[in-house]
Parts: C-alpha cells; structure tokens; sequence
C-alpha cells in the first residue's frame, strides 16, 4: 500500500469516531504534514467517497471536515432510529445533564472538566430538544456562556422546583465520598 | 522468595504452592504467613477484610499444619476426617480460584487484541433528533441523581485505604527469636504466658505461629490436654 | 446505481449512525429482505471494506454489526483523543471479570468467596467502564443484587456471543499441578 493511501485510512478512522468537525490544521499537525498537503488529502478522500456513491460522505463544515450520512439516506436512518426499541439517552447525555442540573450555571469547560471530555456534541443534543439552554454569562475574563436546566425537564421529571430534585447524599455508594461531593457543588443543593 | 502481585489469601497460597523448588509437603504456614505480612509491610496499608480472609485461610492452614506436628492419629478418627474434609473444600477452593485465575490472562489477551477497534458514539445527527422516539420519558429524578454521582464521583481506586489496620509490631522471624530466648531462660511456661505482654491479634497469631516453628525444629513440645484448655510449653532443646 | 449497490449504502449509512451492535433481524425488517438476504449484504459490505483496505470495518460482535476502525490506525486514534480512552483493567479486575462471564449472575458474596477476597472495589470499576451490570436480585431473604456482563464486554472481547467464550474446563490445572497442591495443603494420611 503506498503511502498516499495509507494516509487515507488514518484519516478515514479518524474522521469517524470525532464527534466534532475536525479543523485541516488539527489533522495536519497529527499526522505530521503540511496544512496544504492535508487540504488538498482530505479534498481527495471527499470526492473519492463522493465517486464510489457511498452512505456516507465528507463535509467541510464550520471549521472542520466532518463524516456525515449522505442526505439520500435519510429515509431509511428516520425509520431506524423511529424503530429503536431501546430509545434512552447516551450514557454522555444523561449524565451531562445531571451535572448540569445539580451545579448549574455552569460553562462548557467546567461540564468538559468534570466528565474529561469535551462535551460539546452532547450539549447541542440537550439544547436541541428543550431540556438545557443558556442562561447567563460568566463574570470572567472569557464571559463564558453558561447553562442551566429549562422548565420542560422540571415538568419531564414531574417537579415542581429545582430544590426538589434528590439529595445526592441520599444516592452515594457506601457514603464515601460524599463530603467530596457536597464540597463541590453549588449553594442549596 | 518474593512475591510481587498479591491479589488475596487464595492466590499468595496458589503461588506459593505452584514455586518450584518449595518442599511443598512442608510449605509451611509459617512461609505463607510470612510472606503475607511481608506483603502487606510493603503495601504499607491493606483493608480490613483482605486481612480478615488472609486470617481465616491461615486458621484452616494452621489446622493442617497441627496434623502434622502431632503424632499421627487414624484417619478414621472424625477429628481428623473433618480436617481432611476442610482440606478438600481448600483444594476445590484452589483449583476453581486457578482455573479462573488463568482465564482472566485469556480474557486480558481478547481485550488487547480487539483494543484496536474504535466504534463511533457520536450523538445522533440534529436532523434525526425529531424521528426518533422521545428519550426522555424514562428519565426519573433518581435516575438523574445516580447519573450524577456517577459523573461527579472520581474514577475507583481499586486498593481501599483503610486506615484502621493494626500495624505488625515484630516479624516472624524475630518472634520466633524472642520466644526462643524466653524459653531457653524459663525451660517451662503456658502458651498464655508467653503472650502476656502482646496487645493485638496479630501478635498472638504470630506468637503462635513462632511456637508452631520452634516445635517443629524440636526445641520445644507443646502439650495441650484437651480442645480449649492451657497449651503447655517445655523446653527440650539440647543447650548448646 | 443498481438495487444490490444502493442497499449496500443505506446499510452503510444506518451502521454509521448506529450508537450499537445492530442485529442481522432488524437490518431485514428495515430494508424489508430476508434474514438470510440481509446476512449476505451484511458479510459482503464487510468484505468489501476489507479488500478495499479502508480505515473502517465492519464486525459481527455482541449480537450485531458494528463498524469500527480498522486496529493498525489505533496509534493515530489514541493520540487524536487524547490516550485515557481506554485503560487496561487490573489484574483483579480481570479475575473478577472472568468469573461474573462465566458464572453469571452472581452476587458480591460470591464472587469474595471465589476470589478469597471482598471485590468491591473491583466491581465499581467494572460497574463504571460498562462491561458489568446489575441483572436481577436474589431470590434469597437478603435478596442480594446479582451480576452479570454487558453487550459492552462483548464487543470489547470481539465476540458475537457469550457462548463463544471457550470452555472454563480447558483453564483447569492439570494433573501434576492439582497434586501438587493437595500436598502442599497438608497432611498425606
């Protein structure tokens, strides 16, 4: 295999589990070549995918290339995913929310510092459907936005206030760290 | 001999019995319990209930061990089935520990071979967020408080700190010293008395192993007459 | 395009979005074929991705079809996502493991008897990296929380099914070993 196309396949891989728009520069410096070189590499993977009409594609997108389902697809990914027997929240999404609703407000690099990864595309899943939205700004030099939980997930959950939401003590395996966890959140809660 | 992980009662006593070069009908109590202790000076703190189940695996060993020290008995005598019978519940102990033992180091060759494979867990696409069925309508406030803890609770250590251990005062070897001295001075004494002065569990349980040693090496008898009555001590070494 | 070409891309594309193993059984009912029609798609699109040399292929683990990225762009991978990805288990953690495998479920109590030792600890981490869960509950008085392994573990493991798993028997000591072991427990009366 010749070297152009083997850095095609890391590029592929690596394009497939980001769950972010990748920026040229971000792979560039990863697999150690120019930013041209990888412009015009990431050109070709996209028109190669195009070429061979393939279920998915690639997409230079706000900032970065993306992997996306080709939109003729769209029909068959509604019914499978109206189908999922087993509809829940991802594991990331439940438990971002549960952060967000215990500390709120709180910034994007706070919920990325307590979970160790970036919890952006999470996040737009929350917001996107009504249960989390911005809710001030942070006083700091950043002026960070900062979210907090909407009326809708009170009304999911069947409260009335926040306050009413569980006492984390209440929930801690064995009690061990509990003080660990009271320390660290907000007032009230 | 050193040992260098130890993952419980059941494994130090699997790897000191497969060491080549042990004189296994002699793997001693003393040896295993030295080592243990060994280990666990140079862990420097081990839980509580580690400890205990090392405690009570040495009290079954120590069982034994009292088979072979004695003078032989039949094997008819139902003392001696009931010792033979707790000898093999540790041996089908043993073997089911080992066979797991060794399947968990063909599980780790799995789990490295196919740690190669990366899967997406990317969020669904926006444009697919309306299709699907609402996730939501399972979501309870507990649901939400345990996701929370789980979130917010540190990744588990595996090795529990517990500072409530009692520390070993004296090594084997140096009670076994102590005692020897004591009873080369005394020529007679109670098993009681030797451990007149020890304040914990541990140094009773370490005293009595010593005693154990020094009957074996023949400078003392031991001489108990019934189960639970004064365990006699005479001095019968030639003095040098 | 032809009927064959397209499914394979609406398959493609619904294996992409799929945040799981997908079974054979659903494919069919989704694109409305046979098992049997689907099961040959599905091994061919895997062959296909594989003969092509891609970055990405398809596997049948845990009861489905996944993709995933092909193991010699996991160095790439690592340093793209920042290595704490996936973290070896410990030792215990192993032995704790392969005794929920194979001797699910299981109680806390039991799996310290096995091992010797309380596997609390172990067991949290297991709880928390997804490959063990809590299945159903004793019938018992203490009705004691049992255990058991996940679809996680399954496709960590690379295996379709639990049962895949080789036989316990084949891990027993041999022979000289047990006997070894019975002297050095004692007494040869």
């Amino acid at each position: 295999m010749n070297e152009e196309s083997s850095l095609g396949r890391y590029l592929e891989a690596v394009l497939f589990i980001a769950d972010e728009p990748v920026p040229t520069l971000d792979l560039a410096v990863l697999f150690e070549v120019t930013a041209a070189r990888m412009q015009q590499q990431l050109e070709r993977l996209a028109q190669d995918l195009k070429d061979a009409g393939r279920g998915v594609v690639l997409r230079q997108v706000a900032g970065g290339w993306r992997l996306a389902t080709h939109p003729d697809t769209a029909e068959f990914l509604e019914r499978f995913v109206g189908e999922q027997r087993r509809s829940r929240l991802s594991r990331a999404a439940l438990e971002t929310l549960a952060i967000i609703a215990y500390r709120q407000p709180i910034s994007r690099g706070q919920l990325a510092e307590i979970r160790g990864v970036s919890c952006d595309g999470v996040l737009r899943n929350l917001l996107s459907r009504g249960v989390v939205t911005e809710v001030s700004r942070d006083a700091g030099p950043g002026r960070a936005i900062l979210y907090g939980t909407t009326p809708v997930l009170l009304e999911r959950l069947g409260l009335d206030n926040l306050s009413d939401l569980p006492s984390l003590a209440d929930y801690m395996p064995d009690g061990i760290t509990v003080q660990k966890m009271e320390s660290g959140l907000g007032p009230g809660l | 001999m050193k040992l260098d992980v130890y993952e419980g009662p059941l494994d130090l006593l699997l790897q000191l019995i497969s060491k080549e070069r042990v004189d296994v009908a002699d793997v001693s109590i003393a040896s295993v319990t030295e080592e243990y202790l060994r280990a666990v000076r140079d862990m420097g703190e081990v839980d509580l209930e580690t400890a205990s189940s090392f405690w009570v695996l040495a009290a079954t060993l120590l069982e034994l061990k009292s088979l072979k020290l004695l003078p032989k008995r039949s094997a008819e005598d139902p003392e001696i089935k009931l010792m033979l019978e707790e000898r093999d519940r540790l041996l089908h102990r043993l073997i089911v520990y080992a066979s797991f033992k060794e399947m968990a180091s063909q599980l780790s060759d799995r789990l490295d071979a196919n740690a190669g494979y990366f899967s997406r867990s990317a969020e669904l696409p926006e444009e697919l967020i309306p299709a699907a069925p609402d996730p939501l309508r399972e979501l309870t406030p507990q649901t939400l408080a345990q996701a929370a803890i789980r979130a917010m609770t540190p990744p588990e250590e595996e090795t529990v700190d517990l500072s409530h251990v009692t520390p070993m005062k004296v090594s084997l070897e140096e009670m076994i010293d102590t005692l020897k001295e004591r009873m080369r001075s005394r020529r007679q004494s109670t098993f009681r008395a030797l451990c007149a002065a020890s304040t914990s569990r541990i140094d009773i349980v370490v005293s009595l192993l010593a005693v154990l040693e020094l009957s074996k090496h023949r400078f003392i008898d031991i001489d108990q007459a019934e189960p639970f009555a004064e365990i006699s001590l005479k001095w019968v070494a030639k003095d040098e």
